[in-house]
Order: structure tokens, then sequence, then C-alpha cells
């Protein structure tokens, strides 16, 4: 029995498709993206709290604001240096970041997530009539 | 590299003593970290009550034209929708949360076969009595629908599960649900208020967002003092003063939902 | 075991293809609903449940019906029923899968499912019912399984699954009981809110679950090889007839209880379901049909010599089963949404894409029936042949 | 008592803390992080390969399908296409049900002695169920992860995750594959653990590879929910390796330690792959007893290596018995 | 058999334990009753085979020749070079642990290293440590081991208990077949003159003379004139086979057992009266072969090399005979040599017919290269045509079970045809449990060569599975006969039906049909072909 051939079309499909990152980017380079900051925020220049902390756990920040917000009234938060923000994704984040597509959208369309926060708070309001 | 560190022992820990090292975690958390934890509190100019209360002065509000600016507010401030059956081509949709109807389908078991004509015409305002037992908050499966410490009986549309027992339970109809996207309704959009989704219920909140800011409820602020907004466990408050000197009814005591809206007749 | 469920004849292909085909259907439909919303389908602010949920109701009453054939069996040593045990359970299993998907597509985020659970709340009877049902199904599936695997191995089943068949007893009628108090519970429905709900549902349920059960006993003896046996349907046809009996007993007194006493509130619901109100009644046809489909039924059934009659027999469970239908999937719901709490009449018709939904849904439990009865069939087959 | 599952937890033990220590001490980002993939990478590709080379050069002397159903006979009988195939087409159907499906596992049955002096043979779909878990969650586990080596993501990589985080629950929403995936390899651990017969046959080579994708797996959820770590950092470096267009040290030194051990357990999975059983997954393909049509009578097999044997002719056997066969009256070739 | 507890006692005490040590480390015990003799040295010397010399298991020494590693290494080399399937059973299995408790023997005696997937690490390990990087580098950390004289014992001791009926390949996720490592094994030991007598003096027989039992051409004629004298007294039929008859229209084999011993020689009875009917019915002539009278083939228990030389008769003597095709009795491994290996081997069979059934007309598509059917195929091609006239009453004192031999269940898949044939003979059919028949089918506990006295308790243990499927109808439904279409069966159920289930006997299907066939111009049959007087005989019997 000679299936040698069929052997070796399969390996060499198997390895195309392990190598398929490879061959879809063409070596095309996509850098990680920079979110644009408003001049409101640049003005601020800080955040709520660190940038590194806010890139790596604003959901989390956000889930645990809705919680306090929605179940305990609490509307305040005081972060680490004492400030005080409205925790309000409409109206604090989207205030100083009113631009969703430049700044909120970039990271999350280049690690292809898509919360769903955007269903009910109104995402631009500069944009939104 | 501190906050790596922290995180290979966190890693450690849990990898070494499974799941149930959530105390150990928090002690290296809290030994490696900054003294000071982020705080979450109430506002300081927020309004707060007991049990929020509304009185509803039917006597000054007698005609659909008195009460179109207060519902008016309302939807508007919470983006509730108009979905205009003239052009769904049925009212099934509907959503509202402050709204007008007459005495007898407000009152039904308070129906007179004769009654004063006046009120037998006259718009009644309706909308979630914010009772202080309410069956809603008993049926929700989720705790969607809760009992605020002030009285409110609020809802999370992030947990709702849109199961609409609550509207069920409800025995005044006073809750609505989205039975589709409700943003193409909106006529205008206040964005400092969130939209819902499809999928969630909804209904009055007592302006929470507004109590929360030192105002009252949008109702209230456009009723020319029609209506009055206070706590009623504080006998001192301007809401007890009005019970106190008016007659008033509430809408289905009978069912002992004890409703924290009062209506002047 | 599962092998028989994967071979079969022609016209079991023919079956099981045209199942999958209306599946696919319903989820297609199902899919348009998780996009649009729940706006495609007839309900309402005002009639807030409908289709969906009474097919919960419904079909939680033939699941629960099931225990009518365990229950003698094991408490009364029925020995009879023996050979039918398995049917009982595997048709509550199926009838629970539809209980349990219709409460899905009823959802309006049904992402968000696991909440009943992540945030359990005791105060809630749909969060006792989401136990209940689940527990159950969970009961069925290690009994029937375990007694099946023993039946065809010819060894007793093992031991520890002995007190999980006696407690699967007073949970059949949990089931059924708490889908009751989601209803009866509530202040300002004044059809539900009675306390025979309970009691009426689970006499339509040990009549409604039986006469499936009797119609697909008829069913199995025409296309296979297994009978279950004259003496066991005439039993099952007994119980049918009593409960029928009580439950259109039931519904007497509570007609009595609302028209003698005429308090509003009771009796505006049952008028617009018989003889419509304020001149709203697209029920009041169906109403009838099913009350006399039942009462039929009930005077076919109570006679001897026509119970005796297998072919008529078959006529009147069939009959009765599309009465209490009727009775619980089409009316219960509506009618205690109408007229609404502010006593304002808006009528509540399914849509065509809620209809192929609940279709799809059913051709779910269908689909489970199907290879659940195939596998025990065969295997009843195998070990008499 | 057990070394051989110490063995293999020690060694990913020490592997992730080679991976820390050498990323979060050492600063070897660029060892972890390229060069060691990029040679998982190619010893992965070209071994697989290889070892594929190697099964196929040993010929199939013998058409030898295990028949586990009727097989075609007279036109009257009812014959078993799949788990008995005669075409080439019905093969296909047999090696899609066993690698889809994994058919064979599903008869899986469990014996037991009873006392009443009957043997029982129970279905026992446990294995079935928490392998195809196990399978099907690593591979919606790995579609997802396109989403860090495609850019734009497509539309299809996209959908999986939405479908993968269907039930909403946590922050950020959990995809249901991860705690499958982590699930299953957890229980088929436990399985040959708490097996007596089956801790029996088991070699440290059958635990590594669990308690390695259980570190994957860990490593992975940890990352998602537990630390967060900079998510476009890291698609920076793992698009930035299939691009070729790698971000600056720097900006990979930046990246937690954590994704490291992850990336390096997976790296060690690639480069381990085709030098264990986990080569069953090309191998699978492979197994004469299922990649044959049951059709050996009718089409008839070559054996490249059939060679001539002695055997023992009609003549020679004549010749031993020819008398006799001659009294009893049996024909025979020669007369005398 | 005199030292075995009772059937109930030895069932309680099986134990399906582990030993607290690891299976390296578990020491084999070759014992009494459960190993066979060794091979003697003459039956070697009569093939050529390698090594032949006086060895006794028992004893520590095996006189193995000096470089007997070099010999294993290098043929363990060869074979993987040359069988796909070994190179790829050795390299992909994942140890899950499905194939354990589905072999017989493993059932039966307890003993873990019959768990198949252990089996087959036997040879695994020495194959990691001769053949595989991480063998070589990690050791037994990687599950590998050197070729020692323990492990050549092991091997010995385990290879000679399998009886390579692939049951657990039904249930293995890669299909992976313990028979085909078993036959690596075997193979591997045959070069080192450690085969078994069971199976080495059969197939010197059977290379000299023809068939296993050593039966001399004129030896068999006797005995199957011996059958028709006894077909005469019991139908009143006398009839003439044809043997080694030229230009007969087709050559039927069989295993030389149905000649040689009862249980068996009712089938071959059967086999006569259906042939004479044939002929004088239809005319068709079915010759019988001296030189080519042994179906069954022990030289596949031995190498595929050995298989060759002995399956290689079949086609010669059909070409010299100049028939159109070949016939194959009820046989197990026979059929599966027919069936997967003698057309690739010995073909291809182009001086025959494809073969065609000449009183139907059907064609045997089936069976078209290698040109060779099976006779429970070929009469219920027969019955179907209702070209036999049958009397089933005959068999009402048989109340039957079947049970499916390995090789035609699990290597060719004939499953229907002689349960076909059975439910046109007998009124009375009963199925074993799901679980234990047809490709879930258990081995008899004797299979490939291991059907020798000494083993006994191997056989036994091994063959409770069957028997208690066996008993549980039996117990149910009176079951009193147990059918089958193998020659080694009918040779071993015997012996365990009495140990396990007294009160069935072992039948051929073929046996039912010569009973049930009405031959024309027959007289009334008062007995069946046992001489057991038929239902409603009975009277006229004692008269």
């Amino acid at each position: 029995m000679n299936d040698k051939g069929k052997i070796i079309a399969g390996v060499i499909i198997f390895i195309a498709l392990v190598t398929f990152p490879f061959w879809y980017s063409m070596g095309k380079a996509a850098p990680k993206p920079e979110p644009v900051l408003t001049p409101q925020a640049l003005e601020a220049k800080a955040c709520v709290r660190d940038k590194v902390w806010i890139n790596a756990n604003h959901m989390q920040l956000l889930n645990e604001w809705r919680d306090a917000v929605v179940r305990d009234g609490e509307r305040v938060y005081v972060n680490l240096e004492g400030k005080e923000f409205n925790m309000s994704l409409s109206n604090t984040c989207l205030d100083c970041h009113s631009n969703k597509a430049e700044f909120c959208d970039r990271c999350h369309n280049y690690a292809a997530v898509s919360p769903y926060c955007w269903d009910c708070h109104i995402d631009n309001p500069k944009e939104t009539k | 590299m501190e906050d790596s560190r922290r995180n290979f022992l966190k890693m450690a820990g849990i990898a070494a003593l499974g799941a149930g090292a959530s105390p150990v975690l928090n002690a290296f958390a809290a030994g490696g970290g900054p003294a000071a934890t982020p705080k979450t509190m109430k506002g300081k100019d927020i309004l707060w009550a007991k049990q929020w209360g509304l009185v509803i002065d039917t006597r000054k509000l007698t005609t659909a034209e008195d009460l179109k600016p207060l519902i008016d507010a309302c939807h508007k401030t919470h983006n509730v929708p108009f979905i205009d059956p003239a052009i769904v081509g049925h009212n099934r949709h509907e959503i509202k949360w402050l709204w007008q109807t007459g005495y007898a389908n407000a009152f039904p078991d308070l129906e007179a076969r004769y009654t004063h004509e006046e009120v037998e015409t006259r718009p009644f305002l309706v909308l979630c009595n914010h009772c202080e037992n309410p069956p809603c908050v008993r049926a929700c499966p989720t705790k969607a629908t809760f009992k605020r410490p002030d009285g409110i009986v609020a809802m999370d549309f992030h947990r709702c599960i849109g199961c609409r027992f609550c509207m069920a339970a409800c025995p005044f109809g006073a809750r609505s649900f989205n039975y589709r996207d409700p943003r193409p309704f909106l006529a205008e959009t206040n964005l400092a208020f969130p939209t819902r989704t499809k999928g969630v219920v909804e209904k009055c909140n007592f302006c929470v967002e507004r109590l929360a800011d030192g105002l009252l409820p949008a109702c209230v602020e456009a009723s020319n003092g029609a209506l009055v907004f206070g706590d009623l466990e504080d006998p001192a408050s301007e809401i007890r003063e009005v019970l106190r000197t008016n007659y008033t009814i509430r809408r289905k005591v009978a069912l002992g939902t004890g409703p924290a809206v009062y209506y002047i007749v | 075991m599962l092998e028989y469920a994967i071979k079969g004849s022609k016209a079991y292909c023919a079956w099981m293809t045209a199942l999958l085909g209306l599946i696919g259907l319903g989820f297609g439909v199902w899919l348009w609903q998780f996009n649009f919303g729940l706006g495609i389908t007839g309900l309402s602010r005002d009639v807030s449940w409908g289709f969906y949920i009474a097919q919960l109701t419904y079909m939680v009453g033939v699941a629960a019906g099931g225990v009518m054939v365990v229950l003698p069996y094991y408490l009364h040593d029925y020995k009879a029923f023996g050979r039918i045990t398995i049917l009982g359970e595997f048709l509550a299993i199926a009838a629970l899968i539809v209980c349990l998907l219709s409460v899905v597509v009823d959802l309006g985020q049904p992402m968000r499912i696991l909440n009943v659970w992540l945030h359990p709340t005791p105060n809630s009877v749909l969060f006792w019912d989401t136990i209940v049902l689940n527990g159950y199904l969970f009961l069925n599936l290690v009994i029937g399984w375990n007694v099946l695997q023993a039946e065809r191995n010819g060894t007793h089943y093992p031991g520890w699954v002995k007190p999980l068949i006696y407690l699967s007893i007073p949970w059949a009628i949990s089931i059924h009981t708490v889908t009751a108090f989601l209803y009866c519970g509530l202040p300002g429905r004044g059809f539900w809110l009675t306390a025979i709900l309970a009691p009426r549902f689970l006499a339509s349920a040990f009549a409604a679950g039986p006469a499936l059960l009797i119609l697909l006993c008829l069913l199995i003896r025409k296309v296979s090889n297994f009978d279950p046996g004259r003496e066991q349907i005439q039993a099952l046809a007994k119980i049918v007839t009593y409960a029928i009996i009580i439950n259109l007993f039931f519904f007497l007194c509570e007609i009595f209880v609302a028209f003698y006493s005429q308090i509003p509130e009771h009796t505006t619901h049952i008028k617009y379901l018989f003889v419509g109100l304020h001149g709203h009644g697209v029920l009041v046809p169906w109403m009838w049909a099913s009350m006399i489909l039942m009462a039929t039924a009930a005077i076919m059934l109570v006679i001897p010599a026509i119970r005796h009659n297998e072919g008529v027999l078959a006529v009147a469970c069939a009959m009765l089963f599309v009465g209490a239908w009727i009775d619980k999937g089409l009316g219960l719901i509506s009618a205690g949404f109408v007229p609404n709490p502010l006593h304002e009449v808006n009528e509540y018709v399914p849509t065509l894409p809620e209809l192929a939904i609940t279709l799809g849904v059913y051709a779910i439990g269908a689909l489970v029936l199907t290879v659940l009865f195939k596998m025990a069939i065969g295997i009843k087959e195998e070990v008499r042949a | 008592m057990n070394g051989k599952y110490l063995y293999s937890l020690l060694a990913v033990i020490v592997l992730s803390l080679v991976a820390y220590v050498g990323t979060a001490l050492l600063r070897l980002q660029v060892f972890f992080g390229v060069i060691v993939p990029y040679l998982a990478m190619l010893v992965f590709v070209a071994m697989f390969a290889y070892r594929m080379l190697v099964w196929s050069r040993s010929p199939v002397p013998f058409r030898i399908p295990t028949t586990a159903g009727q097989a075609k006979s007279l036109p009257w009988i009812q014959r078993n296409r799949f788990d008995s195939p005669f075409t080439k087409w019905e093969v296909v159907v047999r090696m899609a049900l066993e690698i889809l499906t994994f058919r064979s596992l599903f008869r899986n049955t469990r014996m037991q002695l009873k006392e009443d002096g009957r043997i029982a043979y129970d279905l026992e779909l446990w294995l079935w169920l928490f392998a195809i878990t196990f399978h099907y969650a690593f591979f919606v586990v790995l579609l997802r992860h396109l989403r860090f080596f495609l850019e734009p993501v497509p539309y299809a990589v996209q959908l999986l995750g939405t479908v993968d985080t269907f039930l909403q629950i946590g922050t950020p929403v959990i995809s249901m594959s991860s705690f499958a995936l982590a699930g299953a390899v957890l229980v088929l651990f436990l399985r040959r653990v708490y097996l007596p017969h089956l801790r029996f046959i088991s070699l440290a080579a059958d635990y590594f590879p669990l308690f390695l994708i259980f570190g994957i797996a860990f490593t992975g959820i940890y990352m998602r929910y537990i630390t967060k770590i900079d998510v476009t950092a890291a698609k920076a470096l793992t698009y930035g390796l299939v691009s070729f267009h790698l971000p600056a040290v720097a900006d990979m030194q930046a990246i937690s330690p954590i994704f490291y051990v992850h990336l390096f357990f997976v790296s060690v999975l690639l480069a381990y792959f085709p030098f264990s059983k986990l080569m069953h997954l090309g191998g699978v393909f492979l197994s004469p007893t299922r990649n044959l049509p049951n059709n050996t009578r009718a089409v008839r097999h070559v054996n490249p290596w059939n060679y001539p044997v002695k055997v023992h002719t009609y003549d020679e056997y004549e010749d031993d018995f020819r008398d006799k066969m001659i009294e009893a009256g049996l024909p025979v070739e020669k007369k005398e | 058999m005199s030292d075995l507890p009772k059937a109930n006692q030895l069932y309680h005490t099986i134990e399906h334990r582990t030993p607290a040590t690891d299976w390296m480390d578990t020491p084999t015990v070759i014992r009494k009753g459960i190993y066979c003799y060794a091979a003697n040295p003459k039956s070697l010397e009569a093939l050529s085979a390698p090594n032949p010399r006086e060895w006794n298991p028992v004893e520590e020494d095996w006189k193995l020749p000096d470089n007997w590693q070099e010999i294993i290494h290098k043929g363990f080399k060869e074979r993987l070079e040359k069988f796909r399937s070994f190179k790829v059973f050795m390299d992909i299995c994942v140890r899950c642990g499905a194939c354990a408790d589905k072999c017989h023997y493993f059932i039966g005696t307890g003993d873990p290293k019959n768990m198949p997937v252990l089996r087959a690490e036997l040879l695994r390990s020495v194959y990691r440590n001769d053949f595989t990087m991480a063998g070589k580098i990690m050791g037994r950390v990687a599950g590998a081991r050197p070729m020692t004289l323990e492990v050549l014992k092991e091997w010995w001791s385990y290879l000679f208990q399998c009886s390579e009926c692939r049951r657990c390949s039904v249930f293995c996720p890669y299909g992976i077949d313990t028979a085909e490592i078993t036959i690596m094994g075997r193979e591997l030991l045959n070069l080192l003159g450690l085969n078994i007598d069971w199976i080495a003096t059969p197939v010197a027989n059977c290379y000299r003379t023809g068939n296993h039992l050593g039966i001399q051409p004129h030896a068999f004629k006797d005995m199957l004139d011996f059958f028709v004298d006894d077909i005469e007294e019991i139908t009143g039929v006398r009839m003439a086979p044809n043997f080694n008859k030229k230009g007969a229209d087709i050559l039927f084999i069989t295993p030389s057992g149905d000649v040689f011993a009862d249980p068996g020689t009712y089938t071959a009875m059967g086999y006569l009266i259906l042939f004479h009917y044939l002929k004088e019915k239809y005319g068709l002539e079915v010759t019988w072969s001296t030189y080519a009278s042994e179906g069954g083939n022990f030289g596949f228990f031995t190498s595929h090399e050995t298989m060759k030389r002995l399956n290689s008769k079949m086609y010669a003597e059909a070409k010299r005979l100049g028939v159109k095709w070949i016939l194959g009795g009820e046989c197990g491994h026979m059929w599966r040599v027919i069936h997967q290996y003698m057309d690739t081997m010995n073909g291809p069979a182009d001086f025959l017919e494809e073969p065609v059934n000449p009183i139907t007309g059907t064609r045997f598509e089936n069976a078209k290269s290698t040109k060779m059917v099976h006779i429970t195929e070929f009469t219920a091609d027969l019955i179907k045509h209702n070209k036999l006239e049958l009397d089933p009453g005959r068999n009402d004192n048989v109340v039957l079970t079947f049970h499916d031999s390995c090789n035609p269940a699990r290597g060719m898949g004939l499953l229907e045809e002689p349960r076909y044939v059975i439910r046109n003979t007998c009124r009375h059919f009963y199925e074993m449990p799901a679980n234990t028949i047809r490709e879930n089918t258990f081995c008899c506990g004797s299979g490939s060569g291991l059907n020798a006295g000494e083993d006994m308790e191997l056989r036994l243990t091994g063959g409770l599975p069957r028997a208690n499927a066996v008993k549980y109808v039996h117990e149910k439904h009176g079951v009193n006969m147990l059918g089958c279409v193998c020659a080694i069966d009918r040779a071993v159920f015997p012996d365990l039906m009495r140990y396990w289930v007294p009160g069935v006997d072992v039948t051929g299907v073929h046996e039912l049909v010569g009973n049930a066939l009405i031959l024309p111009g027959e007289k009334e049959r008062t007995t069946n072909l046992r001489g057991e007087d038929l239902p409603g005989m009975e009277d006229e019997a004692d008269e």
C-alpha cells in the first residue's frame, strides 16, 4: 500500500494550518495601539488610578463602581491619593475620554474584546446628537 | 517589579494551597501593597431618607396638560423611549415610568358608583409606589430589583435576566419591559443617564441619580409644588406635614404592599 | 444502551430528521428573537408572560404525572407498573427539558441565566422553581439510567438508587407545587390568588401526564415488539379518570368561590375566559372547547366499558390531553393578566415566531423522548427476547 | 508513594520558576518571549512532520480493520456502513466519527463482578465525556487565541469569542472553554490518581502533559481574571512573533512575568509534543485497524515486501503419502 | 481441572487489585495451570524454525542463544520498519485505560498485567529504551527499561495469555489492537525458539500432512466415511463425498478439528448432508481435499511467515484441482487469515472464478478477489432463495444461544449470516446480553493456540465472561445449547460449559442444518445426528 503521498499532503496541510498566522500577517506590522488622549485628559495628567493599573484593571474597577453606585448608592470614589471622583462611566470616564473610537475602541479592537457596556452607556457624548 | 513580585507570591500561594488560600493571598497583598486603599462613599450633597415618599396633590393637576411636563421631565431625564404605536403598529412595546390614568383605573377598589364628577374625569398620575413591602422584590430571582435603605425600590439593569416575574408580581402595573432596543425610539438623549438594553425590565427609580446630587426628582421639580417628596419616617419633614394636614389615599392598600405614593384627592 | 438511539428504521430516521429540522427552524427564529428582543412575540407590557411560560406550566404537569407510575410501583408494590416505570421517568425527563427550555427562551437576557444561582435569592419562588426542576431532572436521569442498566444486565440496581427513588416521589409533587406558587403567591392577580391552585395543577397533571403516557404506550405497542401491557394501560386509565374528575371538581370549586362571593377581582378573569370582557374574548371558543373536551373525556373514562376499549380510551386520552393543554397552556397564563391591575383589557395572542420557537422547544423534547424511549424499548425487547 | 506524578509536578514547577526568574529577575524577556517560542515552533513543526514521515515509511502490509459491525455481505443483509466500512468514503466517515466524536470511547463499558454471580458491563461514559470536553475545550481555546496572532481579528474568531463568553459571568466575562479545559484536565488527572488500575499503568509521561496543560490553563485564567496583564502589550509581542515585527525590548520587559510563564509552558508543550504520546494527534489518522476499508476479500491488498516462502507442495505431499492414498482409493497425480 | 475449586468458589476469589509495587518491579510467576509447555524441538525442526531445543519454562535456564538480546533488538527493529501498525501502536497509546476491563483474561484472572494496555507496555517499555530518544535519555522516568531475561520471561508469559481476540481494539480510541502486538511479540519469541508446543506441533503437522492433527490422507477419508455410515443409519441415505476431485465446482476446506472430535464431527456431518443434498438436487460438485485438509492456521499464532507457508496450500490445491472457487467451513481464526491475509500473501487467485452461487445465481461480491466464501454466507443465500427444504422442528429439543467467534466478528464482520441460518433451522433461539455478543463478543478463553490441557486454569478463568453470559440465558431461557462457527470453540466450550454452566452443550451451525435438511429419499428420522431422540420420537425409539 502506498499512501505516502496522502500522509505528506496531510502533513503539509497541517503545517499550513499551524503556521496560518504567519501567512495571514505577511510580515505586516501591527504594533500595540496607543490610545489617544483628549486635551482634557492630557490636562488632567492623572487618571483615577495610575495608568498601568487602569490599563490592566479598568474593567474590574468599572464593575466595582457599578455595584457601589447601583446597589449601595455610593457614588464617590476616593483614590489612593485621596482625590474624589464621581463613579460614572458616562459622566466621569467618558467625560474626560470623550473620544471613544480613539481611546477605548483601539485597544478593544486590537484585543478583540467587545464589552457590553455600550449597550446602555451612551458611547460618545461628542458624537451623539 | 514590586507588583510582579507580589503577583508571583500570589500565584505560588494559589498553586501551593489551592483555592482555599485566599486569606493567605490577602495577607501577602496587604503586606506588600501601599497602606492606603481606595474607598467608595456617598456624596456630600446626597439627599437621604429612611423611606422616601411622594404626595401627589391631584387637585393641582387637573388636566392632561398639567401632567405632561412632569411626565416629559421624567422620561427625558431617564431616556425612556416613546415607541409610537403609529410607527410600530401596536402598543405592546410601550415603556412608561410615569403616566396618567383615570381614577377608576388607578383605584379600582375605590370605585364608586356615583362619583364626584370632577374626580371621575381627573387624570391621575401613576408610577412605581416604592412600596414598603414590595412584592416585586420578593419575586425577583436575582436581586436585580431590591429595596435600598432609603426605601427606594431600585433596579440593577446589569443583573436583570428579563424573566418578568416582577411584572407579574406588581399589582400596580408600574413596570415596563424592553421588548426591543429602545435607542431608536429616543427623540433626544440625556447623555448623563444610560439607556437600557433590550431584555430588561425598568420602572421609576425615584430619581436616585438626582437625589445623589442633592436634587429632587425631576417630576417633583417640574410640578410647581403639586408633588411633595420627602422622608416618610421623619416626622418633621414637609411631606409628613402635608400628610398630617390633608386627607390622602393610596392605591390598593388592601394588598398590604404599603405604597409610598399618596394622593390628595 | 445509547446505540439503540443511533440505529433505527427508515421511519425512525425520517422522524428524527423532521425533529432536527423543527429544532433548526426554532433555533433560527430564536436567534432572531435573541437579536431583536422578545418584541417578536405577542407579549406586551400588560401580558408579560405568555405562551412560553404556559408551556412550562403545562409540561411541569406532564413531568409530575410520571410519578403516577413510580408511586404505585415503589410505595404500594404494584408490580405491574414495573414494566413501565422507566417510561414514566423518561417522559418526565423530556417534559422537564421542555420546561427548562421554555424558561430559557422566555428570558430577555438569557446570557445572564446563571445569575439565578450566582445571586441566590431564597425569597423568590422562581429561584426555587429552578432548583426543583433541575433537581427532578437530575433525579430522573440518575434513577432511569441506573434502573435501565440494571435491567439490561439482569442485576439489581445499586442500593444507593433506592433512597433517590423515594426522594423522587415527593419531589415530583414539589415541582408542580412550586410552579403553582409562582402564580398563586402574587398579590393583585385575582385569578391565580387561590390556595387551590397547586392542588388543581396536580390534579390536571395527574390526568394529563398519565393520559399522554397511555397514548405513548399504545404507540409503542404499535411500532415496537415491546408491549407495555393491557393491565398497565388500564391501571393508568383509572388514575386518569379520578384525576380528571378531581380536576373538574376543583375547577367548579373555583367557580363557586368566585361567583358566589362575586368579588370582581376574582370573577372578571373567569368572565374574560368564558364570555369575554368589554368585547374582548379571543379565548372564549378555546375555553369552551377545553371544558367540553375534558368533561366528555371524564364521562367516557368513568364508564368502564368505554375505558376498557383501548381504541376509545386513546380518543378520550387525546381529548383530555388537548383539553387540559388549552386550559393550562392557553387560558391560565393569559387570563391572569387580563384584565391588568388597572382594570384595562389588553389581549394577548401568540405570534408566529413565538409558535415556531415553542415548536422547536417541543421538538427538542420529542427528540429527547424518542431517544430515551428507543433506548428503553430496545433494552426491554432485548431482555425479553 | 507515587513518584511518577511528583516528578511531573516538580518538572512543571521548575519550568514555571525558570520562566519566572528568567524574566522577573534576569530580564531575559527576549529569550523567553522570542527565542524559545520560535525554537519551540520550529521543533514542533519539523519534528511533527518527521514523526509522520517515519510512520509513513513503515508500510501497511495487510489490511486489518477491526470490524465493529456487520460487513458488506449478501445484498439483503443490512450492513453497518460506518463500523464496518466497505468503501473509501465509508472509511472517511468512520474516521470522522472516531476523530470528531470519539466513537470508540463512546462504547466504553465498566465491568463489575456482582455478588450474585453475574458479570455486568455498564455503559461508562465519563471517560468519553471528559476526554471530549478536554479536546474540544482545548481546541476552542487555541482558536480563540488566534486573536493574539491575527490583525485585524477575523470575524469568525470574534464570533467564537462571543459564543464562548455567552454566559455573562464575572469580569471580564468568563470564557467557558478555559474553565472547561482546566476542569477536564483536573478530572483526567484525578482519574489517573484515584483509579487503582489507571494509577498502575500510568507513567510520568502521562502526568507531565496533564500538569503542563493545567499550568497553561491556570496561568491563562490567572492572567485574565486575577492579575491582569497588559493584553495589548502581550499581543504586540505575540503578533510580533508571527509578523516578524517585534516590539522594543523595554516593551517586552513591561509585560508581567506570568505571561512569560504561560508562554514558556506553551513553548515547552509544543517542543515536547512530537516526542510524546501527544503524537496521537497525528497517529490517530494512521491506525490501520481504523483507516482501512473492510473489503479485503473483494479488493486485493498488496504487501510491498511480500516475499516467497518455503512451502510443502502437493507433489512433496503426494510423495510422502502416495501408497496410502492409492490404497485408500484417493486420486493421485503420479501412479507410482 | 480437578485442582480447581468449584466454579462458584472460583468466581468469588477473583480479585481486581493492583500490587503495591510498580508494575516494572512486580515479578512474573510462570505458574502451573497458566502456562503451556514449551515447543517440542522436533516440531520446530520440521519447520526449520530457529533455535529448536529442549527447554522448560519453569526452569531458571531457558537455554537461550548467547546473542538473544541482539536477535530481539534486530527483530524488533525489522518489524517496526515492516509494520506500520506495530510502529504506530508503540507510539500513540495514551494509557487512558479504556481497554483494561475489556479483556476476558483480565476479567477472569484479575492479573493487572492482563490489561491489554499493560500487555502492550511490556513491549513498549523495551521499545522506548531501544528506539526512542526520551527513553534513551530518561530511562525509567520515561517508562523505558532494558531487555533482560526477566523481561523476556514476562513477555513469554503474557503473550501466551492473550488470545488475539481484538476485543480491546474495538474500545481503543486509536484502534490499538493488542492482537497485533501479541503477534509481533510472539514472532520475536519465535526467533529464540520460544514457542509453545500446542502451537508448534500442530503447525509442523499441518505443514507435512495438511492438517494440525497430522491425519494422513487415507485416515482422513476413513473418518469421513465413518460419518457417511452414521448418516446412513440416521437418514437411510448413503452419500459419497468427493475427495481431491479434479474439475469439481467448489473446493471445501474446513478445520480438521471437525473431522476429528465431537461435537465438531456433527458439524462435519452437517456439511456432508448439505453437499449431498446440493449434489442430488442441483448437481453441484463439492470436493474435499486431503492436502488442503485444514482450514485453521496455527501459523497465524507463530509468525506472518509461518501463516503464509501453511495458507499457501489452499490456493495451490484449488489451482491443481481446477475448481471455480473455494468454500470455507466454520472456523474462527481461519477466517481472519482468509479474510484479511490470504489474498495479500498468496494471491492474486486469478486462476479461480469470481464466486457465484451456481444454484441461486448470487454473486458473492464481497469475495470477488479472494474467491473464498464462508459457508454461512453460502447456506444463508440458499435458504433465502428457498433452495433448501428444512424442517426446523427436528431441532426443537435445542434451546440455542449463539456465540460470535472473535475473528469472524471483529476481523470480518460476519454477524448476521449465521444468525439467519440459525433462525431458519432452529425455533428456540435466544441472544446473550448485548455487551457480550457481536462486536463485543467474548473469547472462548482458549483461542490463538492456547487450548492445551496444561493451561486449563487460564482457559477456564479466561472463558468466564463468555460462560457467565451463557449462564445468564441458560437460567433465564433454559438455553441448553451454545452455537458457534468456530472449531476451537467446539473443541473448548464443552470443558468450559461443564465447569461453569453444566447442562449446556455445544454445536456448530451446520449441525443444525444437517438435522433440519430434508434429504431426497430419506427415511423418517427418529434421532438427530448425535443419535438423540427427536422430539416426539421418544416412543418410537423405545419400541
